[in-house]
């Protein structure tokens, strides 16, 4: 097995650490420590771009890169911590599954995600296509935080983690979507993000609380 | 693409596009009721009239086919006419007839659906009765049946305020559907593996025994279910009572008369030649549901449910027979088999003509008692002496008692019956004849059951005050009833000319024939060389040849005098009304006989009680043994899937989760 | 030929009518001597009716035209059945008229008029024997159609000249079969001329009466067409089993007067004798109380069904 | 310039409408702008008619067979879904359960909605479509919580959260299959997501990973579609908000999410070769049918029963589609635009009839028929073609269907029967003591639109007899496209 090239290698590395930043966020439990991570995952998503970019030379991924940085590093998380500071949710109580069994439940959906990402890193023609799997497990990961969150706000942070996983995933297996389309589902998401915002208002405004216990009501289990 | 205007199919089509047409112009003025009586009625009954005429000459007619441009774009809507349809189109002619020119007099205006309203849905379901006969490929066979559930679940439900009948309403609808569905997956097995849906593919197909088999038996359950075979007939008794009375003789006379000819349709047209032995299914079902039907029937004290319970019972004559022909076919009786269809056709007019008057009379009786609890009632024969005498026609009729309709088409299944023992096999040939003793016992016992209805109803004096001021029915109203009254006699006293007809029937489905036999006009012979003759006409006239001579020597020998006295009683003196027998009172007998069939509750009165009260429920066994169940597990399921969904946004998120990681899974 | 046939018709009916109330007054006699009583006279029976034709008809107030008219439709249809029913000859005009299951059908007829009458003045004891007298009826009915069945199989008709003809001509073989309808029958005819053991007509204890609990209200020349038809009733039952279990003597096929002669005596010997057998059975069982009937129905139903399986089995 | 119109017509009204929603005439302008969009895409469909396919922009968009009569009956609901809520929002407007400011939020959001669904179906561009899914999700969610309820938020809540996770997993199954179509087509050029050209040589694509993509792509848009077990957004989401947004949402969003799905399917089978990507489907519409006539049982809320019949009708579809083939593509063509117009309908006059009464409580709801027959006699007939009772268009389909699972799949035919009898007894059981009966409706201030309702059931009453010979060679057309089976 050949050496690879230094950039790849700190590529492969910022993968990783996109990973792990996962698992973090899988864990934590402080919701401003969450919207942080956050942050930190589209820093790094950003820098894998950047890097990328250079490396490639492909105008649109310094674009895309811009754009992360823009949205996903700067605006969002700031959006956020307003969010938190405006309404108070700091802590989000407890997870539904202890925080071992989530852990253990996330390294075999990271197994599973790797499993899975084979045949498509085998036909990707891109030097990064290896990190496709990392990418199907930050997506599989944020799901999985959505899923066991009781706060509104960590299951939005989950769901943009989601979002940070389906961009890397883009960038690592062909360099980036199209223009037009990249451009779309960053509006989409800056739009989300703005919808969410009136949203959390707007419960807060009926429950005085973020937290989705109030959220079950509608139901056929009765 | 007309082929012919005068030939009977597009003469039937034509009419039937009148009904449409007839009940649309109801919409014109939707509130008017005299619009609605005296000029669109009437005129669906001429209508009616002019079908019936249109059948009967349909019946020698040569088959005619057309293909209609709607429907589905592969599947064009075929029609065709033969001697079947036609026999049942003129059923439905006929006695629409009847009920329009009734119905013409019968409504009026007050709560429930405004008149035009009625007038289309009315006029709706007399089309797609037609429409059903007529068709002759899956999809528009369907269309028009469910089309004809769909407009009478409408007219059952015109009194839509009270509780009782938006349940009945329901249940006939909820059932019409299931059966519905039985018959779609019967066409779907008929179709033989060519995916073809109309009629004349299914002809063709070539089915193994047991996919015929299971189309049989899903025609079974489907047309049963429309029928009211049981157990599937628990809608019977609660929809024909809900609907208005000319809606409720529709349904009796004429729909479920329609879900004979389906049956019929399938098991000898369709099906091309079906096993013997399937026969014993509908016979066996058939011999049970006439029993069943007639022992409720017994102990009904609503007159309109009694009526019901006797369809009931009439539908399992129907389907007996109908099971016998499929015997003797399958067995090579040719002969037989046609004399056993030939009497479940002649029985479907019959009926179709007797239950249409019983419903219109009971009808007038509602009207201007208001009272269907045979309890109230009492010595209307005084009140409405038109609608008492004319009801004794059809009461006398459906009792199969000579030498009206009812006995004609009895006669003719004992004769069938008769030769059972000729099925080369054991058991079968042995079981089949006792199983004429029991439409022996089933005849006799309506006999009992029309007893209580004409007694109590129109006899004796009146129960309740109610029944006092009752007056009779209007000239429209006569008119439908003496036109059906009359149908019967006609039917009962010429059955010689009406075999021949409807034995075209046997001859062209290729079931049999009944070989002509040199018998004069006046005698029915059924079978060549079996010598059993009946000639109605002969031993009528010559009842009322006696009648007369009585009358006359009665008169010319001795006096005249009548005096009018109060009734004797064995001297007992103090007579009220109430010492009559009641309904309950007259059903007990069959009550007591036929224990096991009821799932009976009793309040019995202890002897020293100081207000004594008797009351008696009865209870349907095979709604508490098997609908009751099956309602509760539908719920238990429904609570089950419910328990998944807990309102929770993460469980919600967990299944999105899984179904991924279990797909993803799938294709790795 | 013709006027034989229809002289011969003549005679059967007119024969019927003057024997019937006869037959009904024998066998009345018969059981007095049985029961060691004084016998009255056998024409006692002729007597009733002709008085009871010239009194004044008393009719209830709230009894309607139906009531006045059935007398009249049950004598007609009594007579007719005699007439189609082949006592003395096989080839009587109205012979083809009605089979056997139409003539069960015609006395059905009767049977439903007459309780409808009584149901129209509206007493209590009028509908409380309509509704016996019809749970006898459908009880009876099957059974008595079950007895003709076995009958028609062994000679593949239903007409009742035919039956006789085919019985009378055939080889005298002992027939099981037979015999259990035969047994089936009787019960049938002592059930539907409300006989003893199911009803008594010699009595007016209100609480057990059946056929005469429909006639109470009736008097006068209507009772007496009712008492009447139901002699001729009687008479149709007995003329019925002989065509079915003893056709021998009866005229068979084109027959001249001597024939016809032969077989009115012959009638008039069986009629004799089933006036004693009657009797006896009469004397020798006691009545059953009404809810009991249908047990003895059931058994008469059982008999003949025994009798069509063992027909069946055997071929005899 | 048809095209143009029907895409410019409704944003420019989004954008209009923001402005001036609340004015006194608003609801008009808005069912004027939704006429609009209907002629242009009348003028459209005439113009495919005459001239076949068409393509715009660079064949960003395109117009076949498939979406040709998607596109005329999203325009046509649209316009009489504004027709209907004209008089629908002012009597809300007057209960005071919203404010004119929400009014305007609604109107503008409501174009906006019309043009994103139209951009979706319309585009030829996979991304795009995604792109437009997704802001279909985002224009609405606000409308679920319009009343600001605690159920309505949650219920907003829900379908943001579900359908924002369901459509990134759509999103990253277009990557996927960005991936496989590059390799094929180019990275250069935006020709790999353009669909024609994907259908041109879908027979190359790599097909480990299209199956992948497909997963990904069906619980994406499947969440939207409703699929069981992926639709529980969706209930609640019909139930909470305002009834015009119920009627789109079930009988034009959902539509066009299968359509998503089946134009995905189309590509993925063609790659494949296996009958994986329609036994998913079959699976997925098989337990959809199940489950929701079963919990059909349980519903109390008028709009909650038939928003379960609409996952109930899209399992159907999805099976439909699944079995393929001509004639079950046909049918299953036949059933989205016939369930479409009638559910929209069925809203409609649900819609009145809980305004009339004054909740959404099906107990509550008494005897239509007697103040109000029009109202009563369209839920009542709309239920019943819904349940597919013939003559109406619901049930030539779904005679269709059947006679085709007989043949394809026998094993799924008795299932499929047994859960339209239990979804029969549900549904019909309760309209049946709502239309009928004893009454506890009000008359209202504002005559209630009922010209919906009843067109959209004469156009399905129509289908059910007699379809039209285009439309049927449409349906033949995209069936042959779909093909499976």
């Amino acid at each position: 097995m050949t050496a690879q090239p230094f950039v790849l290698q700190i590529l492969n590395a910022l993968a990783a650490l996109l990973l792990l930043l996962s698992f973090a966020m899988l864990a934590q439990r402080r919701v401003v420590t969450l919207v942080n991570l956050l942050a930190l995952q589209g820093a790094v998503l950003c820098a894998a771009t950047l890097l990328l970019a250079w490396r490639t030379g492909e105008a649109h991924l310094y674009f895309s890169a811009a754009l992360t940085l823009c949205l996903k590093v700067a605006f969002l998380p700031w959006l956020l911590h307003r969010l938190i500071r405006r309404l108070g949710v700091y802590w989000d109580t407890d997870t539904l599954l202890d925080t071992t069994g989530t852990m253990l439940v996330g390294l075999l959906v990271v197994v599973f995600a790797f499993g899975l990402a084979q045949p498509i890193s085998a036909l990707a023609s891109t030097a990064t296509r290896s990190a496709v799997g990392i990418a199907v497990a930050v997506i599989l990961l944020a799901f999985l935080t959505m899923i066991t969150r009781r706060k509104a706000m960590s299951q939005v942070v989950g769901f943009l983690s989601m979002e940070n996983g389906l961009f890397f995933g883009a960038m690592s297996a062909t360099y980036g979507m199209p223009m037009i389309v990249e451009l779309g589902v960053a509006l989409d998401v800056l739009v989300a993000m703005l919808v969410l915002g009136v949203f959390f208002f707007q419960i807060r405004e009926q429950f005085d609380s973020l937290d989705l216990e109030h959220l079950q009501s509608l139901k056929e289990d009765r | 693409m007309i082929a012919n205007l005068g030939s009977p199919l597009s003469a039937a089509l034509a009419l039937l596009c009148a009904w449409v047409v007839i009940g649309l112009a109801g919409l014109l003025r939707p509130m008017s009721l005299v619009f609605a009586g005296r000029t669109l009625f009437p005129l669906g009954a001429a209508c009616g009239l002019a079908l019936a005429l249109a059948a009967l000459l349909g019946i020698a007619a040569p088959t005619a086919h057309l293909t209609l441009p709607i429907g589905l774009p592969d599947l064009p809507m075929h029609v065709r006419c033969d001697a079947l349809s036609c026999v049942f189109l003129c059923i439905l002619g006929a006695t629409s007839a009847g009920v329009s020119l009734f119905g013409a007099g019968y409504f009026r205006s007050g709560q429930g659906a405004p008149p035009g309203l009625l007038c289309l849905q009315y006029h709706l379901f007399l089309a797609s009765m037609g429409f059903v006969l007529l068709a002759d490929d899956a999809y528009g066979f369907m269309v028009a049946w469910e089309t004809m559930a769909l407009s009478s679940y409408f007219l059952v439900t015109t009194q839509h305020r009270i509780e009782e009948i938006r349940r009945a309403g329901f249940l006939y609808l909820l059932m019409a559907h299931l059966g519905a569905i039985a018959i779609l997956l019967c066409f779907g097995v008929l179709q033989g593996g060519s995916w073809q849906f109309s009629f004349d593919a299914m002809r063709s197909a070539q089915l193994s025994p047991p996919r015929a088999g299971v189309a049989l038996l899903l025609a079974l359950v489907g047309f049963g279910a429309k029928a009211g075979l049981v157990p599937l007939h628990v809608w019977l008794p609660e929809a024909h009572p809900a609907a208005p009375s000319p809606v409720s003789a529709l349904m009796s006379g004429v729909m479920l008369k329609v879900a004979v000819y389906g049956m019929l349709r399938v098991a000898f047209d369709l099906l091309g030649g079906p096993l013997w032995w399937w026969g014993l299914l509908p016979v066996s079902l058939g011999l049970f549901t006439a029993l069943y039907g007639i022992v409720f029937a017994a102990a009904q004290t609503d007159m309109k449910r009694l009526l019901a319970y006797s369809s009931v019972k009439n539908i399992g004559i129907l389907f007996t027979g109908i099971g016998l022909a499929i015997v003797f076919h399958g067995v090579g009786r040719p002969q037989l088999a046609a004399l056993a269809l030939v009497a479940v056709l002649y029985h479907s007019v019959n009926h179709a003509f007797m239950k249409s008057l019983l419903f219109l009379g009971t009808g007038v009786v509602l009207h201007s008692t208001g009272e269907r609890n045979l309890g109230r009632l009492g010595g209307l024969i005084h009140r409405m002496p038109w609608v008492a005498w004319l009801t004794l026609v059809g009461t006398l009729a459906i009792a199969g008692l000579p030498p009206l309709n009812g006995f004609v088409s009895e006669w003719l299944l004992l004769q069938a019956f008769l030769f059972a023992f000729e099925v080369p096999h054991t058991f079968v040939n042995m079981l089949l004849p006792l199983g004429a003793g029991l439409v022996a016992l089933t005849g006799a016992l309506s006999g009992y059951v029309m007893v209580k209805f004409f007694g109590v109803v129109f006899l004796g004096k009146p129960r309740e005050a109610a029944a006092a001021p009752a007056h009779d029915a209007g000239s429209l109203e006569r008119g439908g009833l003496l036109w059906l009254a009359s149908g019967c006699v006609i039917l009962g006293l010429l059955p010689a000319q009406i075999v021949p007809v409807l034995a075209r029937v046997a001859e062209q489905l290729h079931v049999g024939r009944l070989l002509p036999n040199g018998a004069p006009w006046w005698m029915l012979v059924p079978l060549q060389g079996r010598q059993a003759s009946y000639a109605p006409l002969v031993f009528s006239c010559a009842v009322v040849a006696v009648v007369l001579l009585t009358i006359w020597v009665v008169r010319l020998l001795y006096h005249q005098r009548i005096r009018r006295v109060a009734p004797w009683d064995c001297g007992f003196g103090r007579l009220d009304a109430r010492m009559q027998d009641t309904a309950e009172g007259f059903g007990q007998p069959i009550r007591h006989l036929f224990e096991p069939f009821f799932a009976m509750q009793r309040q019995l009165p202890s002897p020293f009680d100081p207000a004594p009260r008797y009351r008696v429920v009865i209870g349907d066994r095979i709604w508490n043994a098997a609908y009751a169940p099956l309602g509760a597990l539908v719920q238990r399921i429904a609570d089950a899937f419910a328990a998944l969904q807990q309102g929770r946004i993460a469980s919600y998120l967990l299944y999105g989760f899984i179904t991924l990681i279990v797909l993803l899974a799938l294709v790795l | 030929m013709m006027t034989i046939e229809w002289f011969t018709q003549f005679l059967a009916v007119a024969a019927a009518l003057a024997a019937a109330p006869l037959f009904l007054g024998w066998v009345n006699q018969c059981r007095a001597w049985l029961q060691n009583r004084r016998a009255p006279s056998v024409l006692l029976v002729y007597r009733g009716i002709r008085k009871l034709f010239h009194k004044d008809a008393a009719v209830a107030e709230p009894a309607s035209r139906l009531f006045i008219f059935t007398p009249y439709i049950v004598f007609g249809t009594m007579v007719v059945a005699a007439a189609i029913i082949p006592s003395v000859s096989t080839r009587l005009p109205f012979g083809t008229a009605a089979d056997a299951i139409a003539l069960v059908g015609l006395f059905a007829t009767a049977r439903v008029f007459m309780s409808l009458a009584a149901m129209d003045i509206g007493t209590a004891f009028g509908s409380m024997g309509a509704r016996r007298e019809m749970m006898v009826g459908f009880l009876a009915e099957p059974a008595l159609l079950m007895v003709i069945f076995v009958a028609s199989l062994i000679s593949m008709t239903t007409a009742l000249p035919v039956i006789s003809e085919r019985l009378a001509t055939q080889a005298l073989t002992l027939s099981p079969s037979l015999a259990f309808t035969g047994v089936a029958f009787t019960m049938v005819l002592l059930a539907e001329n409300a006989r003893i053991p199911i009803d008594n007509p010699a009595t007016h204890l209100e609480l057990t009466m059946i056929h005469e609990a429909m006639l109470l209200e009736y008097s006068a020349r209507h009772l007496a067409l009712l008492e009447w038809a139901a002699a001729l009733k009687l008479l149709n039952y007995a003329c019925i089993g002989f065509a079915l279990f003893l056709p021998w003597g009866a005229a068979m096929g084109e027959a001249g007067p001597p024939a016809l002669l032969t077989a009115v005596a012959f009638l008039a010997l069986k009629l004799l004798v089933a006036g004693v057998a009657l009797a006896l059975i009469e004397t020798l069982s006691a009545k059953l109380r009404v809810f009991r009937a249908p047990q003895f129905l059931a058994t008469a139903y059982l008999f003949a069904s025994l009798g069509l399986l063992v027909h069946l089995l055997l071929g005899a | 310039m048809e095209f143009l119109a029907l895409l410019g017509t409704p944003l420019a009204g989004a954008l209009a409408l923001a402005w001036f929603g609340a004015r006194r005439r608003a609801p008009e302008a808005n069912a004027a702008l939704s006429l609009a969009t209907l002629a242009a895409a009348v003028a459209l469909t005439v113009r495919v008619f005459g001239a076949g396919n068409l393509t715009f922009f660079h064949e960003q968009f395109f117009i076949d067979p498939f979406n040709v009569f998607l596109v005329t009956l999203t325009a046509l609901v649209g316009f009489t879904t504004s027709m209907f809520s004209r008089p629908y929002m002012r009597v809300e407007l007057d209960h005071g359960r919203i404010s004119a400011g929400r009014l305007r939020l609604y109107h503008s959001m409501y174009q906006l909605f019309i043009a994103t669904m139209l951009l979706a179906l319309t585009t030829n561009n996979l991304g795009l479509m995604w792109v437009a899914m997704e802001a279909a999700t985002l224009s609405t969610v606000l409308l679920v919580t319009l009343y600001r309820t605690p159920a309505s938020l949650e219920a907003g809540w829900k379908y943001f959260i579900l359908c924002g996770v369901g459509i990134a997993q759509a999103l990253f199954g277009t990557i996927l299959l960005y991936i496989a179509a590059e390799k094929v087509l180019g990275a250069e050029g935006v020709s790999a997501l353009l669909w024609t050209h994907l259908n041109a040589v879908k027979a190359q694509l790599e097909p480990r990973v299209l199956s992948l993509a497909f997963v990904f792509l069906l619980v994406g848009y499947g969440t939207k579609v409703g699929l069981a077990p992926l639709h529980n957004w969706l209930p609640d989401a019909h139930a909470e908000g305002p009834t015009p947004i119920s009627a789109v949402l079930s009988g034009l969003l959902l539509n066009v999410a299968i359509y998503a799905v089946v134009r995905c399917k189309i590509l993925v089978e063609g790659s494949l070769h296996s009958p994986l990507p329609a036994q998913m489907l079959m699976g997925f519409g098989m337990l959809s049918v199940v489950l929701a006539s079963f919990l059909l049982w349980r519903q109390r809320d008028i709009k909650r029963l038939f928003a379960y019949s609409s996952i109930e009708h899209m399992g159907i579809i999805a099976f439909a589609f699944g079995m393929g083939g001509a004639i079950a593509n046909f049918a299953a063509l036949l059933h989205m635009t016939v369930h479409s117009l009638t559910k929209s309908a069925i809203f409609f006059a649900a819609g009145h009839a809980a305004q009339k009464s004054g909740t959404q409580i099906m107990e509550r709801i008494r005897g239509l028929v007697t103040v109000s027959p029009t109202v009563g006699w369209g839920l009542m007939l709309g239920s019943l073609a819904i349940l597919g009772m013939p003559p109406f268009g619901v049930f030539a389909s779904e005679f269709l269907i059947l006679t085709t699972a007989m043949r394809e799949q026998p094993w799924a035919t008795p299932i499929l029967l047994i859960a339209l009898g239990v979804a029969f007894a549900a549904i019909f059981g309760r309209v049946q003591s709502m239309v009928f009966g004893e009454t506890t409706v009000k008359r209202l201030p504002h005559t209630p639109a009922l010209l919906p309702v009843f067109l959209h059931l004469a156009l399905v009453l129509m289908l059910g007899l007699f379809i039209p010979p285009y439309l049927a060679e449409w349906y033949r057309a995209a069936a042959r496209m779909i093909g499976g089976g």
